[in-house]
């Protein structure tokens, strides 16, 4: 169980690197739902039923449809490149 | 040289943290904070735990949360326009409609049933009205209605539920500021804490949670689709 | 319900007359009286406690236990003399402001006085609350309701100006709650009284981290020098009343915080100074403080927007208070606290000037505003007063607490520091000389103001009690200061 | 073994997320290391709670180890703030755009005087 978890903090942080330096903003957003579930499945292995509950709806769910929602609104934006 | 100072002020925000880690050692010598669990049920009534600190020894931080929901959902419904606006640019094929239009029931339900088994189960008022407020998003995306012509509820039914649901949450403090001598009160206000474990116990609990969840479901659909139809 | 349960009124009320507010606008009444009238009721409860304390022999603080917890296990809201001090005047801020600001000739914006309210909610529960988890979230509300308050007027500058001050207001909340949680994991609680019970037990590296974490974030809300470009811009796109409310009410609230945790967690005095002996914060706030001094005024000298000027005036006056409480010792941080409670009268003054003067002129640029003060006698006076008093020349209240301050500063030992502080009011001197001439001679007189605008009105009557304030509390300066020295003694657990 | 891991990852996130807020400036992109960095402290809030073989805090039976609660409510207090200022932000950001035609922070005004 505890090798799990591990695997799982290792996973997160390499997910929020690609989140962070990927060059575009809808990879972004998806590697940051990833991101959100993963930290779900963390709380559900520290015995955080409730929390991982709430992270799975509003963080991973919820948040990423917000951020999806808003790129679409904005994508019609500058033709730049993220920097 | 962005990128570099970048690079500079988070290793030297890791290097600090870690020393202090380092210098901290394990979490072992630090003071253990107060272990509520086991007082929970004799104190309050209920058995979950998370639900009963949320509730009763720390409500003001719910009431508190509960009132960033609200700030929240009303910025954003008066930054949204009138007049009913573009939705998603994305089409949805038949078969994807038909099967959330298929789920959507089943969703208020268990949304429902997370309320109201908030103090005997995990889930609770936050991530019950959660799940309502994302089946009323779910309704509209399916349906491609937004901004003022929601059918679901209109966004005026919306915010008559929210602030009717932040009034009841207030007035219920103020029975444990009269009756029992402290506000939020709910053992001291002599309501009976009833059997643990049944649905009809931990006093004002399941209460404060029905109240909660409506207040979140209806602030985050409004949320939602404020952004929607922005 | 009992007398000590009395601090919960100033949060339950306000959050009670939102949805109450709401009804009444869907009943087609007049919303405005009935925000108004509410709010004045809130401002003379906060009133109450400083009267009973000082003609009816309340004993404070008060001590509010929500639910019936302890500290230990539940919130315990603490209304101290220093609560007691900074209640009247942030409530009396928020209700001229909420006046003020009120966009007249527009549809009923729904949300606009329930934002004063939460506001309300919120900067009376962090002046009152000792747990500190409970004053982030506090912290949270009051950081919403003030980018929104800037964003306001609704076109693109004031969005693009709520959007960086929430970014850079986010960030500041992350850093405080980082730092208490570190606090939580070294000592297992929340409460400010509980965990300077168990700091001589807890991992003091834990300690200075969660302590420097917090102090930093603060730094961060109040715009300290290395964090200050969030606020100019943040301000510039704000209705003015906006930004008088924010610099009034908000930055007097996170100085409250500031206060506590730094005398609380007895980085002040204390049993043994155990935070100044773990961690370096008195060097490293000298160091953000004089930075800030020197940055801040130098920068309002150049600026050519009067708010613009105002807010980096701000930014100087922070480091200065900075500066002093660096020293550590209790007297400088009473001094600390006068100096904080004029501050907040006096920019917010200003503010609403300021926002009387851009509605009339159609801009907040110095050079636009040349002559508008010419034929407004009391406004004039108001203004100069005020300016005065920013400045710290007799026969001001500003004036009093920048001599408490420097003279406790040189009497620790800090005569550079003095200097400093001194220095930054000479460059006061020059950019508001510079703006009341502009604005008392330059350019042609214009037409007089249409008093028919109650907003006008309204303006008037905060600036007459600014600056009564500021000419009353330059005669009653020793009794400011005097509540202000018991406030910080309570702070240290000692007799009142 | 777990606590340590987790407190470096939680260390980890944070500096990745503030090497973002520095390079990025695209306001959606910023928005996401905003949440990153929100997330960090959760995972060590929650961590705080923890302790080997002990239960999920829902009292059954009276003398069974149970994981601490009170971390769970402050984590839940704090994902539901966040999610809502990610909202706001969020919706500026639209906001912005409709009006000023930009999302990135650096084209938009650089207030002088």
């Amino acid at each position: 169980m505890i090798w799990v978890t591990l695997a799982l903090v290792t996973l997160l942080v390499v997910i929020a690197f690609y989140a962070v330096i990927c060059r575009s903003v809808i990879a972004a957003i998806v590697a940051v739902g990833v991101f959100s579930f993963v930290v779900s499945a963390i709380f559900v292995a520290l015995r955080a039923p409730d929390v991982a509950m709430t992270q799975a709806v509003v963080g991973a769910g919820l948040t990423t449809a917000f951020f999806v929602i808003a790129l679409d609104k904005t994508e019609a934006a500058d033709d730049q490149e993220s920097r | 040289m962005r990128r570099t100072l970048a690079l500079l002020i988070s290793g030297s925000i890791v290097a600090l943290g870690v020393t202090t880690l380092m210098l901290t050692g394990t979490l072992s010598d630090a003071i253990r904070p107060v272990d509520y669990t086991l007082r929970t049920v004799r104190d309050t009534g209920a058995i979950n735990a998370v639900t009963a600190i949320l509730f009763d020894y720390r409500a003001l931080d719910t009431l508190g949360e509960a009132t960033v929901i609200f700030a929240a959902s009303s910025v954003l419904a008066f930054l949204a326009p009138r007049s009913s606006a573009s939705m998603l640019s994305v089409r949805l094929s038949m078969l994807i409609l038909y099967g959330i239009a298929f789920l959507l029931p089943f969703i208020m339900v268990f949304g429902f049933g997370t309320i109201v088994f908030g103090h005997v189960s995990p889930g609770g008022g936050f991530t019950g009205g959660v799940m309502l407020s994302s089946s009323v998003v779910i309704f509209a995306v399916v349906y491609s209605v937004g901004g003022q012509q929601s059918y679901v509820l209109p966004i005026l039914v919306k915010k008559y539920v929210e602030n009717a649901a932040m009034f009841v949450f207030v007035s219920l403090g103020f029975i444990g500021l009269f009756s029992g001598g402290a506000y939020l009160a709910n053992a001291l206000t002599g309501i009976p804490l009833g059997e643990p474990g049944s649905l009809l116990s931990g006093g004002l609990i399941p209460l404060l949670n029905i109240a909660t969840g409506f207040k979140v479901g209806m602030g985050l659909a409004l949320i939602i689709i404020s952004l929607f139809a922005e | 319900m009992t007398t000590s349960q009395f601090p919960v009124l100033l949060i339950a009320i306000p959050l009670m007359l939102v949805p109450v507010a709401f009804f009444v606008s869907q009943a087609k009444l007049s919303v405005r009286g009935f925000a108004i009238a509410s709010l004045g009721l809130v401002a003379m409860l906060a009133y109450a406690p400083l009267v009973a304390a000082l003609g009816f022999g309340l004993v404070l603080p008060l001590e509010a236990r929500m639910g019936g917890w302890g500290p230990e296990l539940g919130i315990v809201l603490m209304l101290d003399p220093l609560a007691a001090l900074l209640l009247p005047i942030t409530n009396t801020i928020i209700v001229l402001g909420a006046a003020i600001g009120f966009p007249a000739g527009e549809r009923t914006p729904i949300p606009y006085f329930p934002l004063w309210f939460l506001l309300a909610a919120g900067s009376n529960g962090l002046i009152v609350t000792s747990d500190l988890f409970n004053a982030y979230v506090f912290l949270e509300i009051i950081a919403i309701c003030s980018h929104a308050l800037v964003a306001y007027r609704g076109d693109g500058y004031a969005f693009e100006s709520a959007f960086k001050y929430l970014i850079a207001g986010l960030i500041g909340s992350a850093f405080i709650l980082w730092g208490i949680i570190a606090l939580f994991a070294a000592t297992g609680a929340l409460s400010l009284s509980v965990i300077v019970d168990r700091l001589p037990g807890a991992p003091p590296a834990l300690v200075a981290a969660g302590f420097s974490l917090i102090v930093a974030g603060i730094c961060v809300k109040l715009a300290i020098v290395p964090f200050h470009s969030w606020k100019p811009d943040g301000l510039t796109g704000a209705p003015p009343s906006s930004a008088g409310a924010i610099s009034g009410v908000v930055l007097s609230a996170v100085l409250v915080l500031m206060l506590r945790v730094l005398v609380g967690l007895g980085g002040i005095g204390g049993p043994a100074q155990t935070l100044s002996a773990v961690s370096p914060f008195p060097v490293i706030l000298t160091f953000l403080g004089a930075v800030s001094v020197v940055v801040g005024h130098s920068m309002a000298l150049v600026q050519g927007r009067l708010t613009r000027m105002l807010a980096y005036s701000s930014i100087g006056h922070f480091g200065a208070m900075l500066l002093a409480l660096a020293l550590v010792t209790p007297a400088a941080t009473a001094a600390v606290v006068f100096h904080g409670a004029n501050h907040a009268v006096l920019k917010s003054g200003l503010f609403f000037l300021c926002a009387a003067a851009a509605t009339e002129r159609g801009t907040d640029r110095i050079t636009g505003l040349s002559g508008y003060l010419a034929r407004r006698p009391l406004e004039l006076a108001a203004c100069a007063i005020l300016m005065l008093a920013l400045v710290g020349l007799p026969p001001t209240v500003g004036f009093a607490s920048k001599w408490a301050m420097i003279v406790e500063v040189v009497r620790a030992g800090g005569i550079v520091r003095a200097l400093l502080i001194g220095g930054g009011s000479v460059i006061a001197v020059v950019y508001y000389l510079r703006a009341l001439h502009t604005m008392i001679w330059d350019g042609a007189p214009r037409q007089l103001p249409d008093l028919g605008d109650p907003r006008a009105r309204v303006t008037r009557l905060a600036l007459v009690v600014g600056a009564g304030y500021t000419l009353v509390g330059f005669v009653g300066a020793g009794f400011i200061f005097a509540v202000a020295s018991s406030a910080v003694s309570v702070l240290l657990g000692g007799p009142q | 073994m777990l606590a340590p891991t987790i407190l470096t990852g939680a260390i980890v996130l944070t500096g990745c997320a503030f090497y973002g807020l520095i390079t990025h400036r695209h306001m959606i992109r910023l928005v996401i290391c905003l949440n990153i960095l929100d997330s960090a402290v959760l995972l060590v809030i929650v961590l705080l709670g923890y302790e080997p073989d002990a239960a999920a805090p829902i009292v059954r039976q009276a003398d069974l180890q149970y994981v601490l609660g009170l971390p769970h409510a402050l984590s839940l207090t704090a994902i539901v703030i966040s999610a809502c200022t990610t909202a706001l932000m969020l919706g500026y950001a639209v906001r912005v755009h409709r009006l000023r035609g930009t999302v990135y922070v650096d084209r938009l005004t650089r207030w002088r005087g």
